[in-house]
């Protein structure tokens, strides 16, 4: 059971991830009226958000130092808010501005913060390696850190995870690799791409402990995260877990969806992970509303202060894309 | 239907896609996204409807054993295409396509035939960033076994296409996602064409002088071809005729045509949007050099992306990306008027 | 139980890869003394010999037809043999002839007949997407052919082994994957390269049954390949076994071996499977020992024969090296 | 021991490699079989024993995870080399390199750092077939974000690896089979060197005028430089005086030094043992001209592998590669003397 301030902390982090993505969302449809244009407004090119899934970022992040790495994929705006990133710098990287964590090199799947040691990625489960060779580090260097692997249903059938696994098992490596099983890889549905209903039954052909959190169930990650962490940590090898949890927008703005069955968002959204969250944690009488309407408050001040600071900031000039390409 | 039907590059493909498929039992599609989606770019739109899930196969995100299976079905008397969505994810599957796709029919003498096409999608220009904007012609056009297809245009499109699917060996079929006509990004008129119905295959091997012209000759390939001509036009007026060549196919590569041109105009400038070193500039300059430096009365200019990632923000990105204006400006450079 | 008929056939086609592999180590040898290179003699080039693997091969390919596929590894004579290639055009292609397969153009790693289906690769792993490819074919024409993908313990951490593992479970498609496990990858030991100490148990991650072949038995590797390839012929899906094999030879030819354990060589050859098969075929009176002799002399001869041939063939003019990039 | 030691460049690479290890605590290794086994081509030997098997680590036959693995502890503040055992294998990790390693310290605009070692054997001539015997130089230096070393000797290896490990970005380091010294490959004199015992690291992007000529300039890298030399000092009797320029590193390209060379020789030759379209040959050759058609006095060649990959057989392989008698006939050629 999480303290009050680790109850607080998740909330907070997924209201502001959850507000994070809605907001973006109405500023990707600047400048795309009347007529769409990936390529146009202030957040032009891909954008994948992950309302629904903020529970696989608080609950797993809660448990995570800032010398803890996380390798999160192509829809990574909520494990970065739980990994706190700096929130200015980041929303000014999607924004393409100076200002940004690149420069405005990355975009949005290109989130890099080596301030707290977080990166993303564009490409499926490419951060699965690198995890583990996070997590090298730290055991050769003597420090318990740990690794935080993020992928999704779909990367789960990419060779390079099942590689990174392996390596990770044969090594005894701090490792936690976190399946958020969303149920779709844009339009194919995990049915049609997944020999098995479960990935967590991977797990045991790596010799590692393999678990599976249902229904989005915050809390119930928070133990299975934390267990896995501490494991780690101690020095007991790595884990594997899946989440079931819930997209709520498209793959990525913009997508039609005609795939997808009609009323499986509406029913997704009847049961949200941060109302269930909620509502328990005032219901138990952890946290009163007053109380956590404050962190509501407090953490949409703080996603309109970084949306704020990144449309005030500056574009780079032309010429800086030739700047870093080599150390 | 009439015959002048204006039909966009990603209705092209798809149809010589169906055609061949009607024809041909043997053709199928794997893919991510290729069925109820109708392919990210368009490309295999309609066919899930017409030909069902046997033959029109979403793959799990799995390409080395998509591709690697496509050599297999192909080795084994079937026509698979497989959708690689984005030309730069090749790095998780490359050894399929290069080593094995490319190889086999080398290895075994010529006694096994690899019918097998892969479609990719290429380009930038819309702000996606380094992992999902580049061209990458030359990583494909350097190594041996692959023909290399292009296409500026919906008409070359389906012909080439068709002409993929029918060849013997492996393919890759590169679309540009700028070219493609899709509702949800810009494309250049003149990619759109008249598409006649039948179906038809286009000759690999076989540039094309999209305008012809005496002053200067600019080579350009998918994108750029349409950026070349803009620039063509502009300069008009400044009283410079520029003849501009389509390669349409990096292998097999057309330098005869490259040749024969710049003999007549002397002067010549290379875009492509690829990278710029190792690329697909360089080996066209050299090309005419190899047979006559002095068909050169200028220096040569070459127009690619300058050795960098492709950038994620508008103004960068812009600036790394050649355009009408930078080949109108190494035009006139060639010409030894002020760019 | 195999038929007498299945036993001889087995016998021949083990005794043959063996001494096939045998002429080949001392050919190898041609040319490499006093001084070894590698790229000298009548044999140039890496040589990946599968003395002591002879089961995988027989007790597998014995329940094969010339339409089914075989897909084999850098390690691929006892295969190709147990799958009827072609021993003169074979052999000629490993000594780099006009009359080899493939006209001199592959070398012993690259070795495909199209007559009997049966390709392999230099590249770890590489053949199993192509044997999904073969049974997906089989599948699309509704023919009942088959597909077996050879590879090699180490083999089994390569990343597309797993995304073809997982392609054919959620296809269900007629491939049986045989781990022919050596117990090294070069000079690794299993034990360093592999999370799990029998591969069999990743089959259920990829919803398909897994088996354990112990001690290089080729009887019980008859009935566990028996089933599986009835089972995916009926269109009861894929199957993964890993079979526990010898390595006789070195990794390559030249190899010094220095990280092997003294003595573990003559202990497996104490152990011998072909004679350890012969002397069951024999002693169950399935066969005399004048009957198993016949097979051995045929056997041999074949060989012979096929290296006659092979050294007798003219190399291939120069130019040649320009034909057959294209079809 | 004295300084005049004559070393091969395998034990050149392993010395770089135990002294960088011995001065920095963050320096390790990964691969296949580099324990051990010393590296199949023997850039480790030696290694394990000194450093034991936590800083010397043997890999599953994993490369994308070994690689990312590289990427993921060098951005925690190691400093890997990982060995990729064949270049030709590199399609089956390309993502970790181009897309992950390569483009990190881009898209971060600096803020991280990636000092990774990618160590890779390169090379044919002894029949080990088109999946063991490539080169593929440009197929790395066309992609932006990685430097690109190709070493000919044992100074220059050691010197480069050193660098190498030092670089704060990644480095990929070829090293040609043929030229490691290996007790059971022939490898070329001149590949071994004298060898300063002290550490030292030499700069990236100069190239070495390895022989001073007046009458054509030969480019060329890796094993190649010594078929060049070959070919030079077999034409001083014939009163021709090369110059052959050894490159040292693709990435950064010393073009300054080649278009020197050729503003005063007329005339360039251009040998790699690459595939020839595409790659480094036409963009050496392209530099000149962008530079200065009138250079050329004489249409340049290029020689390298006429774009076929790479046949096992003797006859056909060593057709295919470049040699110093090909290399000898292309000199005559560029000077008007009968090949
Ligand atoms: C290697 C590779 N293949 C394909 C893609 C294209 N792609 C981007 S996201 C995606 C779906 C990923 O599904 P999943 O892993 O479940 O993550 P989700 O999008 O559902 O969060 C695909 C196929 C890619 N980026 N990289
Ligand atoms: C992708 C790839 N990585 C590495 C190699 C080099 N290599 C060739 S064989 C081998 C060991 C293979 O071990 P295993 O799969 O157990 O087969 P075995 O040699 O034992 O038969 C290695 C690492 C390769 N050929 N391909
Ligand atoms: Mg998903
Ligand atoms: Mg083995």
């Amino acid at each position: 059971m999480p303290s009050k301030s680790q109850f607080l902390w998740m909330y907070e982090a997924m209201e502001k991830a959850r507000y994070y993505e809605d907001t973006i969302a109405a500023v990707y449809m600047e400048g795309k009226h009347p007529k769409f244009d990936i390529g146009a407004g202030p957040l032009p090119g891909e954008m994948h958000l992950a309302a629904g899934q903020e529970p696989c970022a608080a609950a797993v992040c809660v448990h995570l130092r800032w010398d803890d790495t996380v390798t999160a994929t192509h829809r990574p705006h909520h494990a970065a808010i739980a990994k706190g990133v700096d929130l200015k710098k980041m929303t000014a990287e999607i924004f393409g501005k100076k200002a940004g964590l690149g420069g405005g090199r990355g975009g949005h799947m290109h989130l890099l913060d080596p301030a707290v040691n977080f990166v993303c990625s564009g490409i499926i489960a490419e951060g699965a390696g690198p995890a583990v060779g996070a997590a090298l580090a730290a055991k050769l260097r003597g420090t318990d850190a740990v690794a935080v692997s993020y992928v999704g249903d779909g990367a789960a059938n990419q060779g390079g995870f099942h590689e990174a696994l392996n390596l990770a098992g044969v090594w005894k490596l701090p490792v936690v690799f976190v399946i958020e099983d969303n149920a779709w890889g844009i339009s194919v549905p995990k049915s049609k791409s997944t020999a098995v209903k479960d990935n967590s039954v991977r797990a045991a052909g790596y010799a590692m402990p393999g678990f599976h959190v249902a229904d989005n169930d915050t809390l119930k990650l928070f133990d299975v995260a934390g267990e896995a962490i501490e494991r780690a940590r101690k020095g007991g090898g790595p884990t594997l877990i899946e989440v079931e949890t819930y997209r709520y927008y498209g793959h990525f703005q913009g997508d039609a969806e005609s795939y997808r069955p009609k009323g499986e968002v509406a029913a997704l959204k009847a049961n949200d992970p941060i109302a269930r969250f909620r509502k328990t944690m005032i219901e138990t009488g952890i946290a009163t509303s007053a109380e956590a309407d404050a962190v509501l408050s407090r953490a949409r001040a703080a996603v309109d202060e970084a949306f704020a600071f990144a449309r005030a900031a500056a574009y780079p000039a032309p010429e800086e894309a030739l700047a870093h390409v080599f150390a | 239907m009439t015959s002048n039907r204006i039909m966009t590059v990603s209705r092209a493909i798809s149809e010589a896609i169906a055609q061949e498929m009607r024809a041909d039992p043997n053709v199928f599609v794997m893919g991510e996204d290729i069925g109820a989606y109708g392919g990210i770019f368009g490309a295999t739109t309609g066919l899930l409807g017409e030909f069902g899930e046997s033959r029109i196969r979403d793959t799990p995100i799995s390409e080395t054993a998509f591709i690697g299976a496509g050599v297999g079905a192909a080795m084994a008397g079937m026509r698979p295409i497989v959708e690689l969505m984005f030309v730069d994810f090749f790095g998780v599957c490359m050894d399929a396509i290069y080593n094995l796709a490319a190889k086999n029919i080398y290895f075994s003498g010529g006694n096994c035939k690899v019918p097998l096409v892969i479609m990719t999608a290429t380009g930038g220009g819309y702000s996606d960033a380094g992992q999902h904007s580049q061209t990458l012609h030359a990583t494909f056009a350097h190594l041996p076994g692959l023909k290399v297809v292009a296409p500026s245009n919906a008409y070359d499109a389906k012909g080439l296409m068709t002409a993929a699917i029918r060849d013997d060996g492996p393919v890759l079929f590169m679309f540009h996602k700028g070219l493609q006509g899709l509702a949800w990004m810009a494309s250049p008129e003149g990619a759109a064409t008249e598409l006649p119905e039948k179906s038809y295959a286009l000759p690999f091997g076989e540039a094309k002088i999209v305008r012809p012209g005496k002053d200067v000759t600019v080579v350009a390939i998918s994108m750029m071809v349409h950026h070349a001509m803009d620039a063509a036009k502009a300069l008009e007026k400044e009283g410079i005729d520029a003849e501009v060549i389509d390669l349409r196919t990096l292998v097999p590569l057309d330098r005869k045509t490259v040749i024969q041109s710049v003999a007549k105009t002397g002067h010549l400038v290379v875009v492509d949007e690829d990278y710029r070193s190792f690329g697909l500039t360089s080996e066209i300059i050299t090309s005419v050099v190899e047979e006559n430096p002095s068909y050169l009365k200028s220096p040569p200019r070459r127009l690619a992306v300058p050795d960098v990632p492709i950038p994620y923000s508008r103004p960068m990105e812009q600036f790394v990306l050649p355009d009408a204006i930078d080949i109108a400006s190494a035009i006139r450079g060639t010409l030894g008027k002020a760019a």
